[in-house]
């Protein structure tokens, strides 16, 4: 508890460099903090307990005036907020541009947990792994607590007063002033920076480190559409995925691995989308593929190309160009055509590709097959990623001739992640002035004049338009904990307006949406249902139909073209790179973020550090095994990165992950792996994340990878089973072929009885498609510590959720099989016999309990437990300075979960099924004298789970959703044949033959 | 001979008595029964609970529905005294609070360990009254800790209540199933 | 004990040359020679033994310290291997132990008089192995400071009381039974020995044995009682040594893990346990009788003896291991096949062959009369066996665990330094304790050389007659 | 006690077993023996009782073996029944090794006790010797010379005749 004293003071030091009186809302807030001392002899959660005490009380007070305005908390509205209550307020997450709609937990004036929506008609109840970290993020030490002059504290007049009479200047002299954001998802924050750019010689500039440009154009050359296509999988039958890891990374994967998982749901139907993908890394969501083919990068074109001939020819079109299609295989593509075109007008073709010719045709090919305005929604295009590379790169240019006078960057960090950073750096030294509107002080930053820290958006207002007509709201759930200011506050006072931002939006609201709809009298009943709900949806538009209008014939030349330059540049001994977004870094931008440096990578389950993935075949022809240091050499630029052997990678390309090698992002993300944006290529400004021609070489040096499961194959052991859709429909019990659904094994002796509930979980193997999100909504939840890259080598990760991998089939083309894993609550649990001290029973609900206070750690739980789901605390993780992440800073341990105990050394910690929520939701039931009812109770990992794989419920009773599944027939249990009858079982796995 | 028999015996008698004492003692480790400690303003629960029968859940008003009854806030007392003209120096402190904007840092009488989890609601809707835990705090000028507040002192209750609870529970229509050990010995309840 | 009919000797100075004894000393050369080390300053050869044990202790007690301050993440376990180097190490001292009670219990049951120049030291090598051993379930604890969780005492949670179905516990119960049985048994036995001291010995240290000798006086009334007693001890102790192999075995025996799962373990575990202790009784002797001079008493067909015992129980052990591949073999069970298959020939094969070559093949030579009546082979191949029997309990708790039913959660282990310390350190404790008893205490029981030698020379007579 | 003994000293057991028998076989009652050894057979010669040690060893045996078995099914079958990994309250065969181990630990400790009490020997008990060697090499044989008038010349020469080194007529403590 030493450390929620430390936290004490540090924040009252905070509010000592507090805001000035002026702002009324931060004032409020300091004067209320002020008010709760510690207690006297502070128990952990007793002390937490009071710390929000009044927290929440100003928050409560704070709700008639000040910073945080009426804020309508979510679902059960408290006529008082009261301590060791928790609060839900429906926000939109800014951890990527997808936009998610959120609903934090806040618990004693703290936000603490991270859940998705469910009413958001994109993105339901789910959110990313990302997602869920972004609360860690918030009580991250490494942001900023007050403005930066010249790299000095300095306060918000001073800078403010600096910063306006530059601009004075700069407008007087009709100089340049440009504004370098990230895609803006807010429409008001649109409108605001459109008034922004009103200003004679103020420019606005969309950076995306992840560039999507090439669909944007394509899409815009094809149907005049300004946006990115909204790609609906939940309608397609068939998928075809040419190197777009949508389910793990690509453009909104929450929203994508929910209709994907929907189209493939085995519960009600008995049929299921078939879905082939071409990329060259294996991605996630090839993993999940029925058919994936490695491909090299250069292919991509290839394939779509491929495909559209095909799908063009079975339509009887005249001029199809063909591109002799020289190493591909032409079987998979005529498989691909023929199910494309089995299933068209419910056919979906996407491409990761960032060729503009290469999207194109895929556009092409979906507007053969039907897809536009099925599959392929236009009309309401998706706003998530509005980058322009060829602006970015003419920005620079002026940049370095000095044309440009003013340079403001929010919310990106190109010195981190431009193609090439030193020419950035070198051209941002020739702006006079340059603001930075980053929470920390990072790449950009370190570089800019003034700093002028954002929000967390947590802290902030805001609102989202992620697809064009879903809007969603954003509002504070906490008061800012430093001296910080919104950037669009930031924005108004530079344009001399009142930085008020909440009332911009407001109005905004007011002028633009409210007279859209018509369900509300008043504006403020309007206000404040959108901002309870969080969503706010206009109804679709009857809009003209979209029809294809590229130049097909331009874009297969163009393609023809790459080809040959590519096949030019080929040579023997000479790879291609295919640079890619990790699961849990994605670009980069939460380094900092420990939860998500030690999620495995859902295929490698590699943590902190990314790799150079090659092929088998590769790597014995190298002469490297796993851990092995290469160089990658393009010519341009090189760097060195551990090996990591991947079945299934394309045998000519080499996959090396982006979002790594931060040099400034903080303690624990500075310095972790290398930073691959160096081998991105800039091909007339765009930016390409493949390149042919690289060579790899051997350094000798060996840096073993941090991997959770370093052993691949199931051993010819039925751990996931796996059966084919026709096999599955043929025989009712497909899971198990020629025997009827697993029988229990005898017991030798009685049955207990068993309590009031007999909870148990059901988890769909069919569903689940490994994204990982559940493994940090765990961590989340259940306080689970951050044990470093060393422990993870040292094979100590403390996940009481896991998800294993396993490879089937043949090196160079694998099947993959992911099985969700934590503690099976066995009935009959081998870890419960063997413990002296009874620190582990079962409870009367069929929980397998494990109690900390008196567990004495002798590891004999683990030694017998066949999941080996057991975590042992091999250190004092919350209090051992060696362990610098979340749980040692004062700030971070404001993110633990008051419910949940924070675990000593020396003992032995493991899945819950989250009883502190089964208790709540208990208690709930209590309190309004009603019974427990099916859905009442979430797990932290099946809340949070987008492709609704993970059910919890209660096996007493049949008509539960658990107990239905478990009457599936594909329903098992794992090693069952040693009697433990665990209370999680699993449904098989079905493919597509 | 005979005297070193009895000398040997007595010895023993006094070891066996000696480390018995020892032992209870070290069992009364972390048992704080009867900590009264004095509190910054010496409020006199004999006087608003007792004298005034203030009800627990006006001040203590999170015991319904939280886990925490909760200290009540400054705001809470002045609901009365900001009414009341009684003037003492204890209720003057109260007042120069409020002024000052200071917290009074109140005394934690009753302390659970870290590792257990207390839920007042649940025990507030479970029928247990106030005393059965805090003891006759209505007749205390200054709160003392009654009870041991020992695992086994909680058990006792919950293995005796036990049954009279669960019928009382189903008279009135409870949804626990029959055989519901209730309000539970599961080490789940409380240990998580 | 049927009486021995003795006909008159004038002296029993001229005892006939002896069977387990070499050469002829009287009674008071038997009291002379054991009791020479207990007053004559210790020679160069015993300071640098002790130099080195206390510089080993040092060692474990530096790592102890280390590790339960820091945590039991400074060994090399992981998430899947929560036992290595500790319950090893306390299988193989307990192990070691099992020698001392054998000798001096089942072999008095025997009436094996080879026992008596041996079974004190015998007992006490026990003694210091329990200690130790008993040192490992305690340090390999997460929180050791709650060991006394482990007793089922009166407590006030409700009261909570134990898990008594858990084979940890009955260790705690088997370890505690085995270390009492064995101090008091030990204990017994010398009380004649300090009184033998006390009568020649001056000053404070006769104090001293008056005090331990608790007063004996030779009285035939007590020695009567007293062979009563000690034959009691001994018949309760040869249970007692079997039943805390076995169920130190049973740690493994009851779980469900392939290659722990296996009804074979407990008399595969005690014979072990017998043949591990043989082999250091070997080392300890041998050194022993040359660094003591103890030539006369401990002569080289007590050596033989002994290795026609490890000869034996070695093979036991060499069968074992050739039953649980059988049995895996013929089990049929997938998961017991692959554990057996790479302790074969998985990454941690090197310790099995050489465990193997060890406890299996090594013992084998003895078969030969000049094997075993070699001082140095003998020397180097309880060496051998010391190393053989530590590596088999490293085989059986690493490889079933690294490798067990969910591949996924695969991984090797590799011990640490502190591990290694640590277990350095548990043989410093042991030879400091022997090292002092050999100067402390009277390291052969006087009293057992005088009987023996008067009965032998009544045989003798007998013979003649 | 403290009194007037006879006690005669030999070299060897021999002897010491012929003396004893001559004196029994003319009558003689023996006080006590003293030898640094057991010798074999004189228990039957002085006509000593069989120890009843085995008794105790029993008693104490069937006691730790009920208390064992009581609290072991009191704590986990009457006081606070735990579901552990789904085995039966009673599971007789777990308490087996513990029952056993107590049954061995109170036992024995019994029996060294009882043979302590018996014998008198604890902690700084004044050892009685017949002689300054009884406990290195000497057997002696003690007749109490109040406890029995006898005739001394008899005796002496029976004890002599058996090769007693030396015979002396002493007030002692044994």
């Amino acid at each position: 508890m030493s450390t929620e004293l430390k936290f004490w003071k540090s924040i009252e030091e905070l509010q000592r460099h507090s805001a000035s009186p002026d702002e009324s809302g931060r004032d409020c807030f300091a004067g209320q903090r002020a008010r709760t001392g510690p207690p006297p002899a502070p128990s952990r959660r007793d002390f937490l307990t009071l710390a929000g005490f009044s927290v929440a009380a100003a928050a409560l007070t704070a709700c008639s005036r000040g910073r945080v305005q009426k804020a309508i908390p979510f679902l059960n509205k408290p006529e008082e907020l009261t301590p060791g209550v928790p609060t839900l307020y429906a926000s939109t997450c800014g951890g990527c541009s997808a936009g998610c709609g959120l609903v934090v937990k806040t618990r004693d004036g703290r936000p603490i947990k991270i859940e998705g929506n469910d009413v958001s008609p994109l993105f339901g109840g789910s959110t990313c792994a990302v997602g869920q970290a972004t609360v860690l993020s918030l009580y991250d030490d490494e942001r900023l607590k007050h403005p930066l002059w010249r790299g000095k504290p300095a306060s918000w007049e001073d800078v403010d007063a600096r910063i306006e009479a530059h601009l004075r200047e700069a407008i007087a002299a009709r100089k340049r002033v440009v504004l370098l954001s990230r895609t803006i998802l807010g429409p008001t924050t649109r409108r605001l920076i459109g008034e922004w750019t009103s200003r004679p010689g103020f420019e606005h500039v969309t950076y995306d480190p992840i560039s999507f440009t090439a669909l944007r154009e394509a899409t815009a050359a094809s149907f005049g559409v300004d946006g990115l296509p909204h790609y609906r999988f939940a309608r397609a039958r068939t998928i075809v995925g040419i190197e777009a890891d949508f389910l793990g990374t690509w453009l909104s994967p929450v929203e994508f691995a929910r209709d994907y998982a929907a189209g493939r749901r085995l519960e009600s139907t008995r049929a299921m989308s078939r879905h082939i993908q071409f990329e060259s890394g294996v991605s996630l969501t090839g993993c999940n593929a029925d058919t994936r083919v490695a491909i090299a990068p250069s292919e991509r074109g290839l394939v779509a190309l491929g495909l559209y001939s095909r799908i063009a020819r079975k339509l009887g079109l005249a001029d199809i160009p063909d591109v002799a299609d020289r190493s591909m295989d032409p079987h998979a593509l005529d498989a691909a055509a023929d199910d494309l075109w089995r299933t068209r007008g419910e056919s979906l073709v996407v491409s990761g590709a960032d060729e503009v010719a290469t999207q194109v045709i895929v556009h092409a090919t979906n507007a053969l097959l039907g897809g536009i305005g099925t599959t392929v929604d236009l009309d309401r295009p998706s706003l998530q990623r509005q980058g322009d590379d060829v602006a970015v790169a003419r920005l620079i240019d002026d940049m370095a001739r000095g044309h440009v006078d003013v340079l403001i960057v929010y919310g990106v960090n190109p010195a981190y992640d431009y193609p090439q950073p030193d020419r950035f750096v070198a051209a941002m030294r020739d702006v006079p002035l340059t603001i930075s509107c980053s929470d920390r002080v990072d790449e950009t930053a370190a570089l800019a004049h003034a700093v002028c820290p954002d929000h967390h958006f947590l802290e902030a207002w805001g609102d989202a338009e992620p697809v064009a007509s879903f809007f969603s709201l954003a509002q504070p759930t906490i008061a800012p904990l430093f001296d910080t200011r919104a950037a669009q506050d930031s924005l108004l006072k530079w344009l001399g307006r009142t930085p008020d931002f909440y009332e911009y939006l407001r109005a905004f609201w007011r002028e633009t949406l409210y007279p859209l709809q018509s369900q509300y009298a008043t504006f403020d009943e309007f206000w404040d249902h959108s901002l309870h709900d969080g969503v706010f949806t206009l109804p679709a538009q009857a809009a003209a139909e979209k029809r294809f209008g590229g130049d097909v014939g331009a874009a297969a030349a163009a393609i023809g073209r790459d080809q040959n330059r590519s096949a030019a540049e080929h040579h023997p001994d000479g790879y291609e790179v295919h640079l890619y977004e990790a699961v849990g870094q994605r670009d980069g931008a939460h380094a900092n973020n420990p939860w998500l440096q030690e999620l495995p990578d859902p295929v490698s389950k590699v943590t902190w550090g990314n790799y150079a993935a090659v092929a088998p075949s590769v790597a014995s022809r190298l002469g490297v095994s796993s851990g092995d240091v290469v160089a990658l050499d393009t010519g341009t630029g090189r760097i060195e990165l551990p090996v990591c052997v991947q079945p299934g990678q394309s045998p000519r390309a080499i996959s090396v992950a982006l979002g790594y090698g931060r040099r400034r992002a903080g303690r624990v993300g500075g310095g972790v792996g290398a930073n691959a944006y160096a081998l991105v290529r800039l091909v007339a400004g765009m930016r390409r994340y493949s390149r042919t021609g690289v060579t790899i070489a051997r350094t000798g040096r060996v840096d073993p990878l941090a991997a959770t499961q370093t052993h691949h194959s199931m051993e010819g052991r039925t751990i996931v089973e796996e059966t084919t859709l026709a096999a599955w429909l043929a025989t009712s019990s497909a899971a198990h072929p020629g025997q009827a659904p697993h029988a229990e094994v005898p017991s030798l002796w009685a049955e207990r009885p068993s309590g009031a509930h007999a909870w148990g979980m059901a988890i769909d193997l069919n569903s689940c498609n490994g994204c990982s999100a559940c493994v940090t909504a765990c961590q989340a939840e259940n306080n689970v510590p951050v044990v470093g890259k060393d422990e993870v080598r040292r094979g100590r990760e403390m996940h009481w959720m896991r998800i294993d991998r396993y490879y089937t089939g043949s090196e160079d083309d694998p099947g993959t099989l992911v099985q969700p894993m934590m503690c099976q609550h066995c009935n009959n649990a081998p870890c419960e016999p063997v413990c002296p001290v009874l620190a582990t029973v079962h409870s009367s609900d069929g929980l397998n309990q494990q109690v900390y206070n008196r567990c004495i750690g002798t590891r004999y739980c683990e030694n017998n437990c066949p999941y080996k789901v057991r975590r042992f605390n091999w250190f004092e993780y919350a209090r051992n300075s060696s362990f610098d992440f979340n749980m040692n800073s004062a700030l971070g341990a404001m993110t633990l979960n008051p419910d949940v105990a924070v675990r000593s050394r020396g003992v032995m910690e493991k899945c819950s099924l989250c009883v502190q929520r089964i208790q709540a939701g208990k208690l709930a039931a209590e309190q309004d004298g009603r019974p427990v009812a099916d859905g009442d109770i979430k797990t932290a990992c099946q809340q949070v789970c987008p492709a609704d794989a993970i059910v919890f419920g209660d096996l007493s009773d049949p008509e539960s959703h658990v107990s239905r599944l478990n009457r599936s027939e594909r329903r098992y249990r794992v090693l069952e044949e040693l009697g433990t009858r665990p209370n999680v079982s699993y449904l098989a796995k079905v493919r597509n033959a | 001979m005979r005297a070193r028999v009895v000398f040997i015996v007595l010895a023993l008698v006094f070891g066996v008595a000696a480390s018995g004492a020892v032992a209870y003692q070290l069992s009364r480790v972390g048992v704080h029964q009867g900590y009264a400690p004095e509190q910054p303003i010496a409020f006199s629960h004999k006087l608003h609970a007792g004298d005034f029968q203030v009800p627990c859940l006006y001040c203590h008003f999170g015991a319904r529905t939280s886990r925490h009854a909760g200290i009540p806030p400054l705001n809470v007392c002045m609901n009365c005294h900001s009414l009341l003209t009684a003037q003492t120096i204890e209720i003057e402190k109260l007042k120069e609070a409020v002024q000052r904007q200071q917290p009074i840092a109140w005394t934690k009488v009753h302390n659970l360990p870290d590792f257990v989890y207390f839920n007042h609601s649940q025990h507030v809707i479970g029928g247990v009254n106030c005393s059965a835990c805090h003891g006759a705090v209505e007749t205390m000028a200054r709160v003392r800790q009654e009870m041991p507040l020992t695992m086994g002192w909680c058990l006792d209750c919950h293995r005796q209540r036990g049954p009279g609870l669960a019928l009382a529970r189903r008279a009135a229509g409870s949804h626990e199933g029959p055989n519901a050990p209730y309000p539970g010995l599961d080490c789940g309840k409380c240990h998580y | 004990m049927t009486p021995l009919h003795a006909t008159i000797r004038d002296s029993a100075r001229h005892v006939r040359p002896h069977r387990w004894l070499d050469g002829d000393p009287s009674l008071t050369e038997v009291t002379d020679h054991v009791a020479r080390p207990l007053n004559v300053a210790p020679g160069l050869g015993w300071w640098l033994c002790f130099a080195t044990a206390l510089a080993a202790l040092a060692t474990g007690v530096v790592c102890v310290s280390y590790e339960v301050a820091t945590g039991i993440g400074t060994w090399g376990l992981n998430k899947t291997v929560g036992w290595a180097f500790d319950i090893t190490n306390f299988v193989f001292w307990i192990g070691i132990g099992h020698a001392g009670t054998l000798i001096s219990a089942i072999l008095l049951l025997f009436r094996q008089r080879w026992r008596t120049s041996i079974n004190r030291s015998a007992e006490a090598m026990t003694i210091f192995a329990v200690i130790c051993a008993a040192l490992f379930p305690l340090i390999h604890m997460g929180r050791p400071w709650l060991f006394f969780f482990v007793a089922p005492y009166p407590n006030f949670r409700g009261p909570l009381w134990v898990n008594f179905r858990s084979p940890l516990l009955w260790d705690v119960f088997a370890i505690n039974t085995y270390l009492t049985i064995s101090l008091v048994f030990w204990y017994v036995g010398m009380i004649p020995d300090f009184a033998t001291l006390r009568d020649r010995a001056t000053g404070i240290r006769k104090a001293l044995y008056g005090i331990v000798s608790l007063g004996w006086n030779g009285s035939q009334r007590t020695w009567a009682r007293y062979e009563t007693l000690s034959t009691i001890l001994a018949a309760l102790a040869t249970p007692l040594v079997i039943s805390v192999h076995s169920i130190v075995s049973m740690d493994f025996a009851v779980s469900i893990l392939p290659g722990w799962h296996t009804t074979l373990f407990p008399p595969y575990f005690v014979a072990g346990a017998v043949y591990s202790g043989f082999g250091m009784v070997l080392t300890l002797l041998i050194l022993t009788r040359s660094l003591m001079h103890l030539e006369t008493y401990i002569t080289i067909r007590h050596l033989e003896a002994m290795a026609k015992v490890t000869l034996l129980t070695g093979s036991i052990v060499g069968l074992s291991y050739a039953t649980e591949f059988f049995t895996a073999w013929f089990s049929g069970n997938l998961y017991e096949q692959a554990t057996f298959y790479g302790r074969a020939t998985g990454p941690y094969a090197w310790c099995f062959w050489t465990m193997v070559t060890c406890n299996a093949v090594a013992p084998q030579v003895l078969w030969l009369r000049r094997v075993r009546t070699s001082v140095a082979a003998l020397f180097v191949l309880s060496i051998l066996v010391n190393i053989g029997m530590w590596l088999e309990r490293f085989v059986i708790i690493v490889t079933s665990l690294h490798h067990s039913y969910l591949p996924s959660t695969w991984v090797m282990y590799r011990p640490t330094i502190i591990e290694v310390g640590t277990l350095i350190g548990s043989f410093g404790l042991f030879f400091t304790c022997f090292l002092l008893f050999l100067r402390l205490l009277p390291m052969i029981a006087m009293w057992e050389i005088k009987a023996d030698a008067s009965v032998e020379a009544e045989e003798g007579d007998l013979a003649h007659a | 006690m403290r009194s007037e003994y006879l006690i005669a000293t030999y070299a060897g057991p021999g002897a010491l077993m012929t003396a004893v028998r001559a004196l029994r076989a003319h009558g003689f009652k023996i006080y006590d023996v003293y030898a640094p050894c057991p010798v074999h057979g004189i228990d039957e010669a002085m006509g000593l009782r069989r120890s009843r040690l085995g008794y105790v060893t029993l008693a104490g045996g069937v006691l730790g073996l009920v208390s064992a078995i009581a609290f072991q099914f009191y704590a986990a079958v009457f006081d606070w029944t735990l579901n552990v990994g789904g085995k039966p309250d009673n599971s007789t065969l777990a308490f087996v090794p513990i029952t056993f181990e107590i049954t061995v630990l109170v036992g024995g400790l019994a029996t060294a006790a009882a043979f302590f009490l018996r014998s008198g020997l604890f902690p700084g008990a004044r050892p009685r010797l017949a002689g300054p060697r009884v406990t290195d090499d000497e057997f002696a044989i003690a007749l109490r010379w109040r406890s029995s008038v006898f005739d001394a010349g008899e005796a002496r020469r029976l004890l002599h005749e058996a090769g007693a080194i030396d015979v002396r007529q002493t007030v002692v403590d044994l």
